[in-house]
C-alpha cells in the first residue's frame, strides 16, 4: 500500500469519526426546522457526547462483563466500517480485508452484542428491544446484502472499491435496476438508523421503541460510544448509498488533488443527503412495530427484482 | 485417482488403524470395568481424546500424501475389506479427530451416575461408534462401508436410548433407528446399481463402471435418498429432533458434528467420486433439497423452547446449507466450470468443518447447562453467564460462529458460499443463470435468521436474571469439560482467522473431485482469503479482527486517558419502573412469536386465545412439523391398513386355508401347462 | 463311512433310549449327550467330506456333498445347542405343571427321533426316502406340537398335520411323476429313484413330466418351507409348542424342506431348457416376503411374531435361489445358516422371557434388560441381527441379494425394499417395549441357559465378519452344484 | 391277453367313481365303506398288474394296500366312529350338486394334464395317470367341503389311494423300501390322527373343525 494509500484511509477514518456527529446534528436541524420547532445548534451532538463522557456510568448491580464490552466492541465495528466503505478515496488500505458481504457480516455483529448487551440486564424493556432489534435485522441484512450484489453484478466483484471504481468510470448509462435498489436502499438505511418510520430516535418511554429500548440501561461513557457508534453508522450508510448510486467525486488512487477534492464533494452530498432524510422522516409517520416486517420484506423483494432485472437486461 | 500408491508412506493408514484399534480396546475396557465410573472417566475418555488427537495429525499429514490402499482379511470370502485412504477420506478424518477430541476431553467430565445405561457400556458404544465412523471414511469397498455404516447406526442407536427409562426416549431411538434403516436400504440399492452386474463390489470396480444416464440417475437419486435419510435432509429430517435431544449431550454433539458430515461424506463419495457421469439437474435437484432443508430448519429451529431442539433444527438447516453448496458444485462441474465448481464445493466443506466445531461446541455447552441446572427447557434457566462463566464464554464463540458473523468459521464459510452463488453468469441455461443469484437471496436470509436463532439460544439461557431460584447455585463446568470446550473454540477461532490454510488442506480434495481448487488463485496472498482475483473479492479475517481489536482498545484507552473510568453500580434503571422480577423478561415463546408469525404458513399451528372475562386467562399455541401430517403418519396408516386386510387371509377356518393350496396347485399347473 | 453311521444311529438309539427312559431326571442330560454324540459324528463326516469329496454309500442310497453336509452339520449343532437351552427351560415347565412325565417321555422320545428324520432326509439319495423322512418328521414334530395337549396346541397341531400331510402328499405324486420320467430313461430296474442317477441322466428327462412333476413337488415341499399361500400352519405349530421346538422347526426344518426343494430344482434346470424352477421360486418368495412383512407388524404374541420373520426370511432365501447364479446362490446358503444360528437363538431368549413373564403377549413382557440383562442383550441383539443389521451375517447374505436383485431382477427390488422396511419397523416397535423400559417381569428358579444364545449370536457375528476358508469352500462348491 | 389294461382301465374307472360317491356320500359309516371299496379295488387293480408283468412286488404293496386301506384303517375307523358316537349325517360346507360339477370340471383339467404325458408311460396303464391325478383333486376337494374331523382324514387317506394307484399303475410301483415307508407313514398317521380325535372330542365334546378356528390374525 502507497503512502498516499495510507494517509487516505486515515482521512477516512477521522472524516468518520469528526463528521459522523456533525451529520446527525444536521439531520436533527433539519428536521426540527421542518416540523417549525426551534432547531438545536449543529454542534449540539459534540456538545451531548462531551457531556455524557464526562459524567461516570452507572452500571445495574448484575451487569456482566459482556455488557460493559459491548459498547467498545460496537464502536470498534462502527468505526472498521467507516474505513472500509470508499469516502474520500477508492485507495484504501484496508478495503481488501472485507468486502461488502464482510461490512454486512460488521453491522450484524455489532447488531448482535448490542441485543445481546440489551438482554443482559433483563429488564422487559432490553429483551423486547433486542428481540425487535433482531427481527429487523434479519430482513434488513439480505436486504442490504442484495442491494449491494446488484452493484456487484454490475462490476463483477463485491470488493466495495473495484464497485465504486467501475460504478465512477462506466459511461451514463442508465440501470433500470438501480431504480428499484435505490428505494430498496433508503428503506434498509431508515429501519437500520432507527429512523422513523421504523423507529423514533428521539423518543424515550415509547412502547414502540427499538433502538433507544436497547440502551436504556446504559450511561455515561458507554452511552456516549453507543451514540458515537450510532452517528457513524448513518454516516457509513450514507457514504454506502452515495458510494452506490452518486459515485461521482471519490478520488483513485495516487490522485492527491482528487482527494483533497473529495472532502467538499462528500459534504455537499452529505449535506444533501441529510436534508432528503429529514424530509422522509417528516413526511411519514410511525408505523406499527408489526407493520415493519411487511416494509423490510419489501424492500427485501425490491432488492432482489433489482438483481434479476439486472440479470434480465444482462448486465456484468 | 486410484494409481498404484507410494509405497513409502503408507504409515497413515496402518496408523489410522491403529487408532481404531485403540478405541475398540478403549471401549472393552469400558464393559470390563463396567460400573467404576471414576477409572472410566479419568483415564478411559482422556486416553480416547489422545488417540483422536493422534487422528487428527495423521488425518493432516495424509491431505497431502497421495492414497494409501490396504485390504484387511475381513468381510466376505470373495470380497475382503478394501480400505483406501485418499484426500477425500483424510479430510474426514480431520474432521473426526478434531471434533472428537474436544467432544472424548468434554465427555470425560461429563457422564456421572444415574445415566439409564451403566457407563461402561456407553464407553463401549461411544467408542464403538468412534471406531465404526472413521472405517466408513476407509472403506474402499460396498461390503465394507456399509458394515461400518450401519455399524455406526446401531451403535448411535443404544447411545440414543442410554437413558431408556423415558418412554419418549424410546420412541425417539425407535425413530431415529427405523429412519436409518429406510436410508441404508437405499445405499445398499444404490451400490446394487453401482455394481453393474460384475459381482465385484470394491469402489475400484465401480469406478471403472460407465453407467448410461438412466441408471447414473436411478444410483444419485439413491443415494441422495439414503444418506439423506441420514444427514437430515427434508423430507427425512423428522427423527433428528427427536434423537439429537435423546441421547447423552457429548453424544448429540459427535451425532450433529461428525455423523450428520458422514452421510455427506457419503453423497460426496457416490456423486463425486464412483459416479463417472454428472447430470445438471442432479445439482439442481440436491440444491433444491438442499435450500428447502436449511429454510425449514432455521425457521423452526426460532421458534423452538428447548436448547437441544434448537441446536437439533439448527442442525438441520446447516446440513441443508452444504448440502446446496455440493449441488451447486455439481452443477458447475456437469457443466465443465471447474473453478466455480471447486469454489462451491470448498465452500460447502469448509462449512462442514465449522459447523462440526462450532456445533459439537454448542451441545457440550448445553451437556454442562442441563448438568448444573437439570433443565433443558430455555424457558426457566437464564443468568448463567455470572454463575458458570466458563460455560457461558466458549457458548458464545460459537454461537456467534453458528450466526455466522466475522472474524470465525462460520462466516467463512457463508461468505465462500454466497460468492460461488454470486458468479454464476455463464452457466449455459439463461433459466438457471437467474435462478442461481436468487438463491444467494434465500441463503442471505437463512443466515441471517440463523443470527437471530443464536441471539435467543445465547442471551435466553445465559444473560438476563435466572428465572428459576435454584439457577442462583448452578455450578460451572469441571476441569475436563472446559478442556474440552476450549479446544472446540480453538477449532472456530482457528478456522474462522486462518482460512487459506484451511483451504490449502481443502485444495486436495476439490481437485481430486472436481479437477480443480482455490489454492493457485491464493498463492501469494499472504493473509488474503482471494478465491479468484483481489479486484473480484478478497477477505482478510485477521486484519479485519486486527481493526476491530485495535479500534477497541484505542477507544478504551483514549476514553480512559482523555476522561476517566469512575463506574457506580445501581439496580437497573428500566425506565424507573420500580418492580422489577424475572418474570418480565422477554421468554423463549416470546422471541420466536414475529417469527411464528411470518412463516406462520410452515408450521401446524394450534392457538387458544383467552376471552376477556375469563377468570384465569391462560394463552397456549402449540406447533407441530406439517410433514409429519402430510408424509409420516399417512404411511404408517397405509401399512396400517394394508396389513389389517392381508389379516383377513388368515381366519382360523382349515377348510379355507386346504383351499388357499388348492387353488394355488390348480393355478401353478395352470402356469406351468403352457 | 462309519460317521454317516453314528450320524443316523446315534439319535435313533437316543430316541429308543429316551422313549423309554425320557421321564427321569437324568433323561435332560442324556438327551444332551445324544445330540452331542450326533453333532461330534457330524463333524467327523464333515471332515471327511472336506477332505475328499461327495460319495456315495450303502449301495448308493446315501449320498454325501457339500450341499448336505454343511445342513448335517448345521442341524446336528442346532439341535445339541437346543438340548441344551431345553434342559432348564423344561425343568420350569415341569415346575409349573405343563410337563407331566409321561410327556416329558414323549419330548424327549420325538425330540431324537426328530433330529433321525431330519439327518435321514438330508442324508439320502432316495428321493422316495426323502419323502418318507418328510413325512416322518412332520408326524414326529406334530406330536412335540401338541404336546402340552391344550386346546391351542392341539389345534394348531392338527391344522399342522392336515396341510403338511396334502402337502406332502402333492410332493408324493411329484415323486412318483419323476420316477416315470425316470423310467422311461434308465429302464424299470434302473435305480431311478437315487438322485444321482436322476442328475447324471437329467438331460435325457422328458421335459412334459418333469415341468408338471416340479409343479407338485414345489407346492409339496414348498408347504413345509412355508411358501405363503401354503403357510398358514406354519405360526399357528410355532407359536403352541414349546419353545425348544419353535427353535428347531424354524431354525431346522425349514431348512431341510428348502434343501428338498433344491435337490428338485436342480433337476428340473436340468431337465428343462426354458427357466421355470427359477421364476416360480421367485414369485413364490417375493409373495412370502412382502406377505409376511405385512403379517408381522399386527402380532401380539411373540413367538407366532418370529415365526413369520421365519416365513419372511425363507421367502427371501427362495427368491435368491430363484435368481441362481454364483452370488446369489452363495447368499441363499449363507442366509440359511445364518439364519438358522440366529432365528433359534432369538427363540431360546424368548422362551426365557416368556417364562419370565408366565406369557407369549407382548404387550405384558416388559423391561427385559433390567431383571436380567444377559437375555434382554441376548434378545435385543438377535433381534438385530435378524433384521439385518451388521456385522452379523444376515447382513451379508441381504447384501449380497438385493445388490445382486438390483441389476438382475430390478422389478422385484421395490418389493423387497418395502417388505424389509416393514418388517424392520414392525418388529423393532415390539421388541424394544420388551427389552427396555421400566419392567413388570419375576426371577426364575432355574438359571437360564444362556450359552447357546451367545455362541449362536457369535457364530452368526463371525459369519458376517469373516468367513473360514473351508466354510468358504462348501458354499462355493454347494452354490456351483446348485448351478443358475 | 390283452384284455388285462382294459380290466385295470375298467378299476381305474371304478376307482374314479368311487371317489365321485364319496363326494356325495352324506353318511360317515357308508364313507367309510366306500373308502374300503376303493382299496379293493387298488388291491385288485395291482394284482391284475403284477400279475401282467409279473413283477413280484407289485404283489407285496397290494398285500400292503390290503392290510392297511382294506383292514385295519376301516376297522379302525369304525371303530373310532363308534367309541365317538359321530355316526350322524355331516352337512357339507358346499352343496353336494356344486362339488359335483366343480369335480367334473377337475376331472377334465386333471385329464388335460395328464393325456400328454400318459401316452409316453411305458406301463400298460399308463392312460390311468390322469384318473389318479383327478383323484387326488376329487379328495383334495373332499377335504375342503367336509366339516367334521373323520370326513377329513377319509378324504386324507384316500388321497393317498390316488397317490399309490398312480405309483402302481403308470411306473409298476416304486421300489420297495420306498412302499413300506410310506405304508409306514400312513399307518402312523392314522394312528395319531386318532389320538388326536378322542383328545379333540375330550376338548371341545364334539368332532366339528368350526371348534378349531382360535388361532387366527384378529
Amino acid at each position: 500500500m502507497s503512502f498516499l494509500g495510507l494517509i487516505s484511509q486515515l482521512m477516512a477514518i477521522a472524516v468518520a469519526l469528526l463528521l459522523a456527529p456533525l451529520m446527525t446534528g444536521w439531520v436533527n436541524q433539519w428536521r426540527a426546522r421542518l416540523q417549525n420547532k426551534s432547531a438545536p445548534g449543529l454542534l449540539q451532538p459534540y456538545r451531548v457526547l462531551h457531556k455524557l463522557f464526562i459524567k461516570e456510568s452507572v452500571l445495574a448491580e448484575h451487569a456482566s462483563t459482556l455488557f460493559r464490552m459491548t459498547p467498545y466492541i460496537v464502536f470498534g465495528c462502527m468505526l472498521l466500517a467507516c474505513a472500509i466503505v470508499p469516502t474520500l478515496s477508492t485507495d484504501l488500505p484496508l478495503s481488501p480485508a472485507a468486502d461488502a458481504i464482510a461490512l454486512v457480516g460488521l453491522f450484524a455483529l455489532a447488531r448482535v452484542f448490542i441485543s445481546l448487551a440489551a438482554m443482559d440486564v433483563g429488564t422487559a424493556f432490553g429483551s423486547l428491544g433486542a428481540r425487535r432489534e433482531m427481527l429487523v435485522g434479519f430482513l434488513a441484512e439480505p436486504a442490504l446484502l442484495m442491494i449491494l450484489f446488484c452493484a456487484s453484478m454490475i462490476s463483477r466483484s463485491t470488493s466495495l472499491t473495484t464497485i465504486v471504481e467501475t460504478l465512477a468510470h462506466r459511461e451514463l448509462a442508465i440501470y433500470p435496476s438501480f431504480l428499484l435498489t435505490g428505494v430498496a436502499f433508503t428503506m434498509v438505511s431508515l429501519a437500520e438508523n432507527a429512523r422513523v418510520p421504523v423507529d423514533n430516535p428521539d423518543t424515550h418511554l415509547e412502547l414502540t421503541m427499538i433502538h433507544e429500548a436497547m440502551i436504556l440501561e446504559y450511561s455515561g461513557r458507554h452511552l456516549a460510544l453507543l451514540e458515537w457508534a450510532a452517528s457513524m453508522k448513518l454516516l457509513a450508510f450514507s457514504c454506502i448509498g452515495l458510494a452506490l448510486f452518486f459515485p461521482w467525486g471519490v478520488a483513485e488512487a495516487n490522485a492527491p488533488l482528487a482527494l483533497l477534492l473529495a472532502l467538499p464533494v462528500l459534504v455537499v452530498k452529505l449535506a444533501v443527503g441529510g436534508v432528503l432524510m429529514a424530509l422522509i422522516e417528516t413526511f411519514s409517520a410511525k408505523m406499527r412495530i408489526f407493520r415493519v416486517p411487511e416494509f423490510l420484506a419489501t424492500a427485501f423483494l425490491l432488492a432482489v427484482i433489482g438483481l434479476l432485472v439486472n440479470i434480465l437486461l444482462g448486465v456484468g | 485417482m486410484n494409481g498404484v500408491p507410494n509405497p513409502v508412506a503408507w504409515v497413515h493408514l496402518d496408523g489410522a488403524l491403529m487408532v481404531v484399534l485403540a478405541w475398540v480396546l478403549i471401549g472393552v475396557a469400558g464393559v470390563v470395568a463396567l460400573k467404576r465410573l471414576r477409572f472410566i472417566a479419568i483415564v478411559l475418555f482422556p486416553m480416547s481424546g489422545f488417540f483422536s488427537l493422534l487422528l487428527l495429525a495423521l488425518g493432516i499429514s495424509a491431505v497431502i500424501s497421495g492414497p494409501e490402499v490396504a485390504i484387511l482379511p475381513l468381510g466376505l470370502p470373495q470380497l475382503p475389506f478394501h480400505l483406501r485412504l485418499d484426500s477425500l477420506s483424510a479430510l474426514f478424518l480431520i474432521l473426526i479427530g478434531g471434533v472428537s477430541a474436544g467432544v472424548s476431553a468434554f465427555a470425560a467430565g461429563y457422564f456421572r451416575k444415574g445415566e439409564g445405561t451403566p457407563p461402561g457400556l456407553i464407553c463401549l458404544e461411544y467408542h464403538v461408534f468412534l471406531a465404526s465412523i472413521v472405517m466408513l471414511v476407509l472403506a474402499d469397498d460396498a461390503y465394507a462401508f456399509m458394515v461400518a455404516w450401519e455399524t455406526m447406526a446401531f451403535s448411535s442407536f443404544f447411545l440414543v436410548m442410554a437413558n431408556h427409562r423415558i418412554p419418549e426416549i424410546r420412541n425417539a431411538g425407535y425413530l431415529y433407528m427405523l429412519v436409518a434403516h429406510i436410508g441404508a436400504l437405499g445405499i445398499l440399492l444404490c451400490f446394487g446399481v453401482l455394481q453393474a452386474n460384475t459381482g465385484d463390489y470394491t469402489f475400484a470396480n465401480m469406478r471403472a463402471q460407465q453407467l448410461s444416464p438412466f441408471w447414473a440417475s436411478v444410483a444419485f437419486v439413491l443415494a441422495v435418498f439414503g444418506f439423506g435419510a441420514k444427514a437430515g435432509l427434508l423430507p427425512l429430517h423428522a427423527w433428528l429432533p427427536e434423537a439429537h435431544p435423546a441421547a447423552p449431550s457429548p453424544f448429540s454433539a459427535l451425532m450433529s458434528g461428525v455423523m450428520l458430515k458422514i452421510a455427506l461424506y457419503g453423497v460426496l463419495r457416490v456423486s463425486f467420486d464412483l459416479l463417472q457421469t454428472r447430470i445438471w439437474w442432479w445439482g439442481v435437484l440436491l440444491m433444491a433439497v438442499g435450500l428447502a432443508t436449511a429454510l425449514f430448519g432455521v425457521v423452526f429451529s426460532t421458534v423452538q423452547v428447548e436448547m437441544k431442539r434448537l441446536l437439533a433444527y439448527s442442525s438441520i438447516e446447516n446440513v441443508g446449507l452444504m448440502a446446496a453448496g455440493f449441488g451447486l458444485s455439481l452443477l458447475f462441474s456437469a457443466y465443465g466450470m471447474r473453478a466455480l465448481s471447486a469454489l462451491a464445493l470448498t465452500a460447502a466443506l469448509y462449512h462442514m468443518l465449522s459447523h462440526a466445531f462450532f456445533k459439537s461446541l454448542l451441545f457440550c455447552s448445553t451437556g454442562a447447562v442441563m448438568h448444573a441446572t437439570g433443565e433443558r427447557s430455555l424457558g426457566k434457566l437464564g443468568g448463567l453467564i455470572r454463575t458458570m462463566p466458563w460455560v457461558a464464554w466458549p457458548t458464545l464463540v460459537g454461537a456467534l460462529a453458528c450466526a455466522g458473523l466475522p472474524p470465525l468459521g462460520g462466516f467463512v464459510a457463508e461468505w465462500l458460499l454466497l460468492q460461488s452463488f454470486l458468479f454464476t453468469t455463464g452457466l449455459p441455461s439463461s433459466f438457471l443463470n437467474m435462478l442461481v443469484p436468487v438463491l444467494a437471496a434465500l441463503i442471505a436470509l437463512i443466515s441471517a435468521l440463523s443470527g437471530y436463532t443464536m441471539v435467543k439460544y445465547f442471551g435466553v439461557i445465559f444473560l438476563g436474571q435466572p428465572r428459576e431460584e435454584k439457577l442462583a447455585q448452578a455450578h460451572d463446568a469441571g476441569t475436563w469439560e472446559r478442556i474440552g470446550m476450549l479446544w472446540l473454540v480453538a477449532g472456530c477461532v482457528l478456522l474462522g482467522l486462518m482460512p487459506n490454510q484451511v483451504i490449502g488442506l481443502l485444495d486436495p480434495v476439490t481437485q481430486r473431485l472436481v479437477g480443480s481448487g482455490l489454492a493457485q488463485s491464493l498463492a501469494g496472498n499472504g493473509w488474503l482469503l482471494v478465491p479468484m482475483s483481489v479486484e473480484r473479492a478478497s477477505y482478510a479475517p485477521v486484519i479485519f479482527l486486527l481493526g476491530v481489536l485495535a479500534s477497541f482498545g484505542l477507544a478504551y484507552l483514549l476514553v480512559r486517558r482523555l476522561y476517566h473510568g469512575r463506574t457506580r453500580r445501581a439496580p437497573p434503571w428500566d425506565c424507573g419502573y420500580p418492580w422489577q422480577t424475572m418474570r418480565m423478561q422477554d421468554t423463549a415463546e416470546g422471541f420466536g412469536q414475529p417469527i411464528r408469525q411470518i412463516f406462520e404458513p410452515m408450521f401446524r399451528m394450534r392457538r387458544e386465545l383467552p376471552t376477556p372475562f375469563d377468570a384465569q386467562p391462560r394463552y397456549k399455541v402449540t406447533f407441530e412439523d406439517p410433514l409429519w401430517y402430510w408424509l409420516y403418519l399417512p404411511i404408517a396408516a397405509l401399512v396400517e391398513r394394508i396389513s389389517k386386510v392381508i389379516g383377513l387371509l388368515q381366519q382360523g377356518r382349515i377348510a379355507v386355508y386346504l383351499m388357499y393350496s388348492f387353488v394355488t396347485l390348480i393355478v401353478v399347473l395352470l402356469v406351468v401347462k403352457q | 463311512m462309519q460317521a454317516l453311521l453314528f450320524v443316523l444311529g446315534i439319535p435313533l438309539v437316543g430316541s429308543a433310549v429316551l422313549g423309554v427312559a425320557g421321564h427321569r431326571d437324568f433323561a435332560r442330560n442324556i438327551n444332551v449327550a445324544f445330540s452331542a454324540g450326533t453333532f461330534l459324528a457330524a463333524c467327523v463326516l464333515t471332515a471327511q467330506i472336506v477332505a475328499d469329496g461327495p460319495r456315495l454309500v450303502f449301495d448308493r442310497q446315501f449320498f454325501i456333498d457339500p450341499l448336505n453336509v454343511f445342513l448335517v452339520t448345521l442341524t446336528a449343532f442346532v439341535g445339541l445347542t437346543t438340548a441344551i437351552f431345553s434342559r432348564p427351560y423344561m425343568r420350569v415347565e415341569q415346575d409349573r405343571g405343563k410337563m407331566t412325565p409321561r410327556r416329558m417321555r414323549l419330548y424327549h422320545g420325538m425330540y431324537q427321533l426328530f433330529s433321525f428324520t431330519m439327518l435321514l432326509a438330508l442324508t439320502t439319495n432316495n428321493l422316495g426316502i426323502l419323502w418318507v423322512a418328510m413325512e416322518a418328521a412332520t408326524l414326529t414334530t406334530v406330536l412335540l406340537v401338541s404336546v402340552y395337549r391344550t386346546a391351542a396346541s392341539l389345534e394348531a397341531a392338527w391344522k399342522y398335520f392336515i396341510l403338511c400331510g396334502v402337502g406332502i402328499a402333492q410332493a408324493l405324486f411329484g415323486t412318483v411323476l419323476l420316477y416315470m420320467a425316470a423310467e422311461k430313461v434308465l429302464g424299470p430296474l434302473g435305480a431311478t429313484l437315487l438322485w444321482t442317477s436322476l442328475d447324471a441322466v437329467k438331460g435325457q428327462l422328458d421335459p412334459a413330466i418333469v415341468t408338471l412333476a416340479f409343479a407338485f413337488l414345489l407346492i409339496g415341499y414348498g408347504t413345509k418351507v412355508g411358501f405363503v399361500p401354503l403357510h398358514s400352519w406354519l405360526p399357528d405349530a410355532h407359536a403352541e409348542g414349546p419353545t425348544p421346538v419353535s427353535a428347531v422347526l424354524s431354525g431346522l426344518l425349514l431348512n431341510v424342506a428348502m434343501y428338498a426343494v433344491l435337490r428338485c430344482k436342480v433337476l428340473t434346470d436340468g431337465a428343462l431348457l426354458r427357466p421355470l424352477a427359477g421364476p416360480l421360486m421367485m414369485g413364490f418368495g417375493l409373495l412370502s416376503v412382502v406377505v409376511a412383512a405385512f403379517f408381522l407388524s399386527r402380532q401380539k404374541d411373540v413367538k407366532r411374531m418370529f415365526s413369520y420373520s421365519s416365513i419372511e426370511h425363507m421367502g427371501l432365501i427362495t427368491f435368491a435361489f430363484g435368481m441362481g447364479g454364483p452370488v446369489a446362490n452363495f447368499a441363499g446358503l449363507l442366509h440359511m445358516t445364518v439364519h438358522s444360528l440366529v432365528k433359534s437363538a432369538i427363540f431360546y431368549a424368548v422362551g426365557h422371557a416368556t417364562q419370565k413373564a408366565g406369557t407369549q403377549i407382548m404387550s405384558e413382557i416388559r423391561g427385559l434388560i433390567k431383571v436380567n440383562p444377559t437375555v434382554g442383550w441376548g434378545l435385543m441383539l438377535g433381534v438385530m441381527a435378524i433384521l439385518g443389521m451388521p456385522p452379523f451375517g444376515v447382513f451379508a447374505s441381504e447384501f449380497l441379494i438385493l445388490t445382486t436383485a438390483m441389476r438382475d431382477q430390478p422389478w422385484a427390488t421395490p418389493f423387497l425394499f418395502l417388505a424389509l422396511g416393514v418388517a424392520f419397523a414392525s418388529m423393532l416397535i415390539r421388541v424394544l417395549p420388551m427389552v427396555f423400559g421400566e419392567t413388570t417381569l419375576k426371577p426364575l428358579a432355574h438359571p437360564p441357559a444362556l450359552l447357546p444364545v451367545f455362541v449362536h449370536l457369535t457364530l452368526a457375528l463371525v459369519l458376517g465378519l469373516y468367513i473360514p476358508p473351508y466354510l468358504n469352500g462348501w458354499y462355493v462348491q454347494a452354490a456351483r452344484m446348485l448351478g443358475g | 391277453m390283452n384284455f388285462v389294461p382294459q380290466l385295470i382301465n375298467l378299476f381305474a374307472t371304478l376307482i374314479l367313481m368311487l371317489s365321485f360317491a364319496m363326494i356325495s356320500q352324506r353318511r360317515i359309516v357308508s364313507l367309510i365303506n366306500l373308502f374300503m371299496l376303493q382299496g379293493v379295488a387298488l388291491v385288485a387293480a395291482s394284482i391284475l398288474l403284477g400279475y401282467a408283468t409279473g413283477q413280484a412286488d407289485l404283489y407285496v404293496s397290494a398285500a400292503l394296500t390290503l392290510l392297511l386301506k382294506v383292514i385295519l384303517i376301516p376297522w379302525m375307523l369304525h371303530r373310532v366312529v363308534r367309541r365317538l358316537n359321530v355316526r350322524w349325517d355331516i352337512e357339507t360346507l358346499i352343496n353336494i350338486p356344486t362339488t359335483m360339477l366343480v369335480g367334473i370340471g377337475l376331472v377334465i383339467f386333471s385329464f388335460s394334464l395328464a393325456l400328454p404325458i400318459s401316452r409316453l408311460s411305458s406301463s400298460m396303464a399308463g392312460g390311468a395317470l390322469g384318473i389318479a391325478l383327478s383323484c387326488v383333486l376329487l379328495s383334495f376337494m373332499m377335504m375342503i367341503t367336509r366339516s367334521k374331523a373323520v370326513p377329513q382324514v377319509i378324504g386324507f387317506l384316500s388321497m393317498e389311494n390316488g397317490l399309490i394307484f398312480a405309483a402302481t399303475t403308470v411306473t409298476n410301483g416304486m421300489p420297495m423300501i420306498v412302499e413300506f415307508g410310506v405304508a409306514l407313514d400312513v399307518l402312523v398317521g392314522v394312528l395319531i390322527l386318532g389320538v388326536f380325535m378322542f383328545q379333540i372330542r375330550e376338548k371341545f365334546d364334539s368332532l366339528d373343525i368350526h371348534n378349531l378356528e382360535a388361532l387366527k390374525e384378529d
